[in-house]
């Protein structure tokens, strides 16, 4: 069903002879909520960078709306990409800090203002920047500057941002990175929210297989490069091939996993960058 | 890339009572300025004094466009002298052929051309200069050009900032090592200097002069407002945003290289005015207004002052120059070493300027509670 | 919305403003009309027991280096006219106000000198860039300055005295002197600017009507001080001499590349015209022993008026400072214009500038006397050789004071040159 | 032929010295990201420690010898106190550390010229550095130049060997790599820091004795060299000390042609246009460490 959703052929990125993505094929389709985990190293940010134009990749990635046909998105500049409807969060949340929740909201909403808007005033609040407030329950802080907002936050008016673009594709990478319990529940059904009009297209990277088993419609298993296994949250826990990837790093890793032998879901997830996130 | 400039400003918070008193501020504080500039100053100042003034006046206009790029948008702009200079030329070339077109001889050359020159014709690209409307528009368009072009080539292929100031920086050492050597057609290191002329009107008389000096104060005001309008518009939202991670603009669907380049092209308009206007008030221009050294001394002023703030830039450029003419000759050395202190202080542990010394102190005070309430928030 | 409210507002500021000053422009003269001349001029203060006169040299900057010790040799004359009694019976006073190296700076600092400190006349500045940015200031004012530096000629401001050589005064006898030793393969070097390019032409012309060879020509950036490509070229020419107008911090570089290369005085002797005592000094006999340099006046030019120069500037500034052509020229410009105001009987500009021509000074150089009509100075010219003591003996000079020829009239070979 | 070889030689020279005086900037811009437009006046004090030296020892060989080390400490000093007092308060701020590193290059100007006097000072160079060898007919190298070549490649070696095999080195590429790491992994990276500053500083010591050999001593001695030698770095690359090297030789050659073909101002415009050409190609210049932290 190409030209419906996000269809990767082929994906090929490598770093000075070290092959990160290695020839990936992926369908993601409209309305769908797609996990992407896998060990580190495995390629899922690399996988998201290529999409948005960050790194230099080969083989195919289209992207189809309702409205035409996918169009191929590697060679593009990332400007022109996220003009096509792709948007993307980091690991690290990364807004305006300098600027309020409502002017961060507004730049996002405004790729295609013209000349003459662009140098006058913003007059009220725009209706979609209005309606993302809502969605991500920033109204009350929206004349705060986005620098102060605490870590979960800020990651909501990441999400935000992307709801006012009118974003196609989100691609969130770990947005509960970091969060605690309330803010992953809040994050969870925000994101089940996001993706339940039709015409979205949800792929979020997560580390965190309670989050993942709790809001996950589908999953794909990343290891080397390469796509490992795909299906539903049970499908994926029920593959061997899983399994032994991630016994075979449990085994590394006794010491900090002792209940190594359970389902990938189980295993406490040591992620570095989560706990560096939380100062 | 994240940010590389220091935070310097938090746009004011919008809450109903500030913005009254916004409303309420702005203007006022644009109006007494306007009474100082165009009443009080003229009035209170000897005709020599008043000339000083307009050379003041003509470093705040750079530094209202180094406030707009640098402040704003986080381009340390250290090649203004560029513009400055482009701007100087465009309008003392005309000058210069206006006062030999006075003379009445058919076909005179300008004075320097006859000393230096190869006593042949006009160069081709001094005739246009002629046409008052061409020069005039030239001020200011071919500094933005020469911007354009330079912006574009930089900007496009993200090359690091570091390398953008070194780059302008070497680009005003190149043009000024030009300059000084086409000496038969631009002067060479004297410059283009003794200007009869101003568009028919003798700057010999201190009416005209004092005519001049109302021009340049009425340019400064309206590029102050123009640079009031951009720092409030979407656009000026845009430009902190780009400053605070291009990054992340890019995945917005802007491209960055396009929101720091209207800056960039925009301060450098504001610099060719300034020169334009410096030369018939100082009636001088040359190569040394445009090397490394004046290029950073273009931004000292807006350091010291306080780049994020319009006010505190052009206040600071206006300040530093007058500190400069009244310290250098009583304390020569002196001079030297606070110069060199400003840098340290102002940009080292006061970012923000002067003009942030009273927001610093607010924040210090109010930082217990802001920690409180957005730890709630969490 | 605040903004545009804001806006508007400005308009109408500026729209008010523009009309102020149109209407202002109405009252001023338009150009050739004539009638601001009357209205420019400015008056020395003369009335009180001092009369104020200013001191304009770059105390700051790349030119301090040079201007500093002409201020000492200024302010040694002020000093020791005010111990003789002063002038016409009052003190002077000198106000010093640097010009920073910078020539906007120089004419914003002439015009405080004359509107604010109101000075009598003024001394100073260094480079020609420097004289060409003051000199509309004193013209508009109709005020006088006493320039101490040889320069490019072809200038003859009403208001400016130029005490230090013109062309003919130094290239000219300079280019004489290369000829009757037989050095008539010339290489060019120098400075990118005025002086250089302009001695360049003269002497371009000279050796045409004077079957000499320009064997090559090149100018490096003020302040450059990478030669090797220049020498190379240099030494690749098969000149018999280099005529070098380099300036400042370029000598040193030049200096050192020209003996690294296996030039030395006697296979390809240097001919400075901006080389002093106190370049000498900073450049290191080590590299200029033994070449040439063309001036006026040396630290070791015989007669007693040089001796009590030399000694009392030494007294004030210390034993070891040298004294150069351009310092002699600065502290006679104060003896000069004393003669002109006494011999006047005023003050007044136009009657000093009356009084100017014939005024004779038994100045260190010699004999000096001012010519009237050019309001320069008659000098004798001087060809030094760089000792390894690093003083300059004279090894010949014109025999007498020259008469200044700014613009090189009684010379046929240079008819075109402006 | 023989201008061709001439010039190369010629260019060969420049670049020697290009090199030399960009070879300290390679840590401290290079690794550490710092614009340090003091850098110059470091060389400055390289210079001048020349001069002293050689009012108290007579034998100008002797003294250019005992400078050299002496020129290291003093300028390094210099860097690593500017390092402490300034300088680490502003490693988020390269632009900001630019404007007030040339506030201190201001203040360290005015000082050597309130002890040493506006005028430059002279030093004696040895005999045997002031003759040349001739190589062909036509074509001779300047002894000063080959010493200073010299001196630029053996402190290329010296820092290469200290970078790779030292202790200290390894931890220098640590934290440059990874700050966050290096420092988890129980690398002082203040000290560090302080210590690439001190080696990067003094080696624009050393860059100062051997200027003193072929241009003027004086307050400004140092700002004449700067901007030619950080555009060295910005076009070798961060981070790699091949691409300085490379850098140097291929400027002082494009010069010194250009300058025999055309005019030494037109030669330093057209150089100038070429290195932002060259840029457009290769942003990041000619090599470069490629990492993924783009983000």
């Amino acid at each position: 069903m190409i030209g419906e959703g996000l269809t990767i052929r082929g994906l090929r990125v490598s770093f000075d002879g070290y092959t990160a993505v290695d020839g990936v094929d992926l369908d993601v389709h409209p309305g769908d909520l797609r996990f992407l985990i896998g060990p580190n190293g495995a390629g899922k940010t690399t996988l998201v960078d290529a999409v948005t134009g960050l790194v230099k990749a080969t083989g195919s990635v289209r992207f189809g709306t309702d409205e035409g046909d996918g169009t191929e998105l590697i060679g593009k500049p990332v400007h022109k990409i996220a003009r096509l409807g792709i948007g993307r969060t980091f690991q690290t949340a990364t807004v305006f800090e300098e600027l309020t929740v409502l002017q961060n909201l507004d730049i996002a909403a405004g790729a295609g203002r013209g000349p003459l808007t662009m140098l006058r005033r913003r007059k009220g609040v725009p209706d979609a920047v209005a309606k993302a407030l809502e969605t991500t329950g920033l109204t009350e802080l929206r004349d705060r500057p986005a620098g102060v907002l605490a870590h979960g936050q800020k990651q909501w008016l990441e999400i935000g941002m992307l709801l006012v673009q009118d974003v196609r594709l989100l691609l969130l990478d770990e947005p509960v990175a970091g969060m605690s319990h309330e803010e992953r529940e809040a994050t969870g059904e925000l994101l089940q929210r996001v993706s339940e009009d039709s015409r979205r297209t949800v792929v979020v990277i997560e580390h965190d297989m309670d989050f993942m088993r709790a809001f996950a419609r589908s999953v794909t298993v990343l290891h080397a490069g390469k796509v490992l296994s795909e299906g539903t949250v049970a499908e994926v826990q029920a593959d061997p091939k899983v399994q032994e990837v991630y016994l075979g790093r449990a085994r590394d890793e006794e010491s900090t996993a002792p209940a190594a032998a359970g389902p990938p879901g189980e295993k406490p997830t040591p992620t570095p960058t989560a706990s560096a996130q939380e100062a | 890339m994240t940010t590389t400039s220091a935070p310097t400003t938090t746009p004011a918070p919008e809450t109903a009572s500030e913005r009254a008193f916004d409303r309420f501020r702005v203007p006022g504080g644009f109006a007494l300025g306007a009474v100082l500039l165009l009443a009080v100053a003229p009035l209170a100042l000897s005709d020599f004094r008043l000339a000083l003034l307009a050379k003041y006046l003509c470093w705040a206009m750079v530094a209202v466009g180094v406030s707009l790029a640098w402040g704003r948008g986080g381009l340390l702009v250290l090649g203004q002298g560029v513009f400055f200079g482009l701007g100087g030329y465009a309008m003392a070339m005309h000058l210069k052929l206006a006062d030999a077109a006075d003379t009445g001889v058919p076909g005179a050359l300008p004075d320097f051309m006859q000393l230096y020159g190869t006593g042949e014709a006009l160069p081709w690209w001094w005739a246009p200069f002629a046409n008052p409307v061409f020069a005039l528009a030239a001020t200011v368009l071919l500094p933005m050009a020469v911007a354009a072009l330079l912006g574009f080539f930089v900007f496009r292929r993200r090359v690091r900032s570091a390398y953008f100031a070194i780059l302008s920086q070497a680009l005003a050492a190149a043009l000024a090592i030009w300059l000084v050597g086409q000496q038969a057609t631009t002067g060479g290191t004297n410059g283009l200097t003794d200007f009869q002329g101003f568009f028919g009107y003798d700057l010999d008389d201190p009416a005209n002069q004092r005519t001049v000096y109302f021009i340049i104060a009425v340019s400064l005001l309206l590029l102050m407002a123009a640079a009031r309008q951009l720092f409030v518009s979407r656009y000026g939202e845009l430009l902190v945003a780009v400053r605070n991670s291009e990054e992340r603009v890019r995945f917005l669907g802007y491209n960055p290289a396009n929101v720091k380049l209207v800056a960039y092209v925009v301060a450098a308009g504001m610099a060719g005015l300034a020169g334009a206007l410096f030369v018939p008030a100082v009636g001088i221009i040359s190569p040394a207004l445009i090397g490394v050294v004046p290029s950073i001394g273009f931004v000292i002023g807006a350091a010291v002052g306080g780049r994020g703030s319009l006010v505190g830039a052009v206040l600071g450029a206006i300040a530093v120059a007058w500190a400069q003419s009244t310290l250098s000759d009583a304390f020569p050395a002196a001079w030297t070493y606070l110069q060199g202190l400003l840098f340290v202080l102002a940009v080292g542990f006061l970012p923000g300027g002067l003009a942030s010394l009273g927001a610093v102190v607010r924040r210090n005070r109010s930082r217990t509670r802001t920690g409180t309430r957005s730890g709630e928030a969490a | 919305m605040s903004g545009l409210s804001f806006s508007r507002r400005g308009l109408l500021a500026a729209a008010s403003a523009v009309g102020a000053s149109a209407a202002l422009s109405a009252c001023g003269a338009k150009t050739g009309s004539g009638t601001s001349s009357d209205a420019a001029g400015a008056t020395a203060d003369t009335s009180g027991s001092t009369v104020k006169i200013g001191l304009l040299n770059s105390l700051s900057g790349t030119m301090a280096i040079s201007e500093v010790t002409v201020h000492n040799a200024l302010l040694l004359a002020v000093k020791e006219i005010n111990a003789a009694g002063g002038v016409l019976g009052k003190k002077l006073k000198a106000v010093s106000q640097d010009g920073a190296s910078d020539w906007p700076t120089f004419a914003e600092k002439a015009e405080s000198l004359i509107k604010e400190d109101k000075v009598a006349a003024t001394f100073g500045c260094w480079t020609s860039a420097s004289r060409k940015a003051v000199k509309p200031v004193f013209e508009k004012y109709k005020s006088l300055l006493f320039y101490p530096v040889q320069y490019e000629g072809l200038e003859q401001s009403p208001y400016i005295f130029y005490i230090g050589a013109t062309t003919n005064q130094q290239i000219v006898p300079a280019l004489d002197y290369l000829k009757k030793q037989g050095l008539t393969r010339l290489y060019l070097v120098g400075s990118d600017y005025v002086f250089p390019r302009t001695a360049n032409k003269i002497i371009k012309a000279y050796a045409k009507a004077n079957g000499m060879t320009v064997v090559g020509e090149d100018y490096a950036p003020l302040g450059s001080t990478e030669f090797s490509t220049i020498v190379n070229e240099v030494k690749g020419s098969g000149a018999d001499a280099v005529f070098n107008t380099l300036n400042g911090d370029s000598n040193v570089a030049f200096f050192k590349e020209y003996k690294s290369a296996g030039l030395t005085a006697k296979s390809m002797p240097v001919l400075s015209v901006s080389i002093a005592e106190e370049e000498v000094k900073s450049i290191g006999t080590q590299y200029l022993e033994g070449q040439l340099t063309a001036w006026n006046y040396y630290e070791t030019t015989p007669g007693a008026a040089n001796e009590k120069f030399v000694k009392a500037y030494q007294a004030e500034y210390g034993a070891t400072k040298p004294t150069s052509d351009p310092m002699e020229a600065a502290y006679i410009s104060v003896y000069l214009w004393k003669a002109m105001v006494e011999k006047a009987g005023s003050f007044d500009v136009a009657k000093v500038k009356a009084a100017a021509d014939g005024i004779t000074f038994d100045a260190p150089e010699g004999k000096v006397t001012v010519d009237g009509a050019t309001q320069h100075v008659y000098k004798t010219a001087r060809i030094g050789k760089i000792g390894s003591d690093g003083l300059i003996t004279e090894v010949w000079n014109s025999g007498k004071p020259i008469k200044p020829d700014p613009y090189l009239k009684g010379y046929d070979w240079a008819s075109g040159l402006s | 032929m023989t201008v061709i070889l001439n010039q190369s030689f010629t260019g060969i020279s420049i670049g020697a010295v290009l090199l030399l005086i960009a070879l300290g900037l390679t840590l401290t811009f290079g690794q550490m990201g710092v614009i340090n437009m003091a850098h110059g006046e470091f060389i400055m004090a390289g210079a001048y420690t020349t001069y002293v030296l050689q009012e108290s020892i007579s034998s100008a060989g002797v003294s250019l010898l005992v400078a050299l080390p002496v020129a290291f400490l003093v300028a390094g000093a210099m860097g690593a106190l500017l390092e402490w007092l300034l300088i680490r308060r502003l490693y988020t701020r390269p632009l900001d550390t630019l404007l007030v590193t040339w506030g201190v290059s201001l203040m360290l100007q005015q000082l050597a010229r309130d002890i040493f006097g506006a005028p430059n000072v002279q030093t004696r160079a040895p005999d045997i550095l002031t003759g040349n060898i001739a190589v062909a007919d036509g074509i001779s190298l300047a002894n000063s130049r080959l010493f200073i070549l010299g001196l630029a490649l053996l402190s290329v070696l010296a820092l290469t060997l200290v970078l790779r095999f030292t202790p200290l080195g390894r931890r220098i590429r640590a934290v440059v790599q990874n700050r966050d790491l290096a420092e988890v992994s129980g690398i002082a990276t203040g000290t560090v820091d302080r210590m690439t500053f001190f080696i990067g500083s003094g080696l624009a010591g050393v860059a100062g004795v051997a200027i003193t050999l072929v241009g003027p001593i004086g307050p400004t001695t140092g700002t004449n060299y700067i901007v030619d030698a950080f555009l060295v770095v910005v076009v070798g690359g961060i981070g790699q000390l091949k691409g300085s090297v490379i850098t140097a030789f291929v400027l002082g050659v494009l010069q010194s042609v250009l300058e025999y073909s055309t005019t030494v101002s037109v030669a330093k415009v057209i150089v100038l246009v070429a290195i932002v050409a060259f840029l457009q190609w290769r942003p990041q210049g000619l090599y470069t460490l490629r990492t993924r932290s783009l983000a």
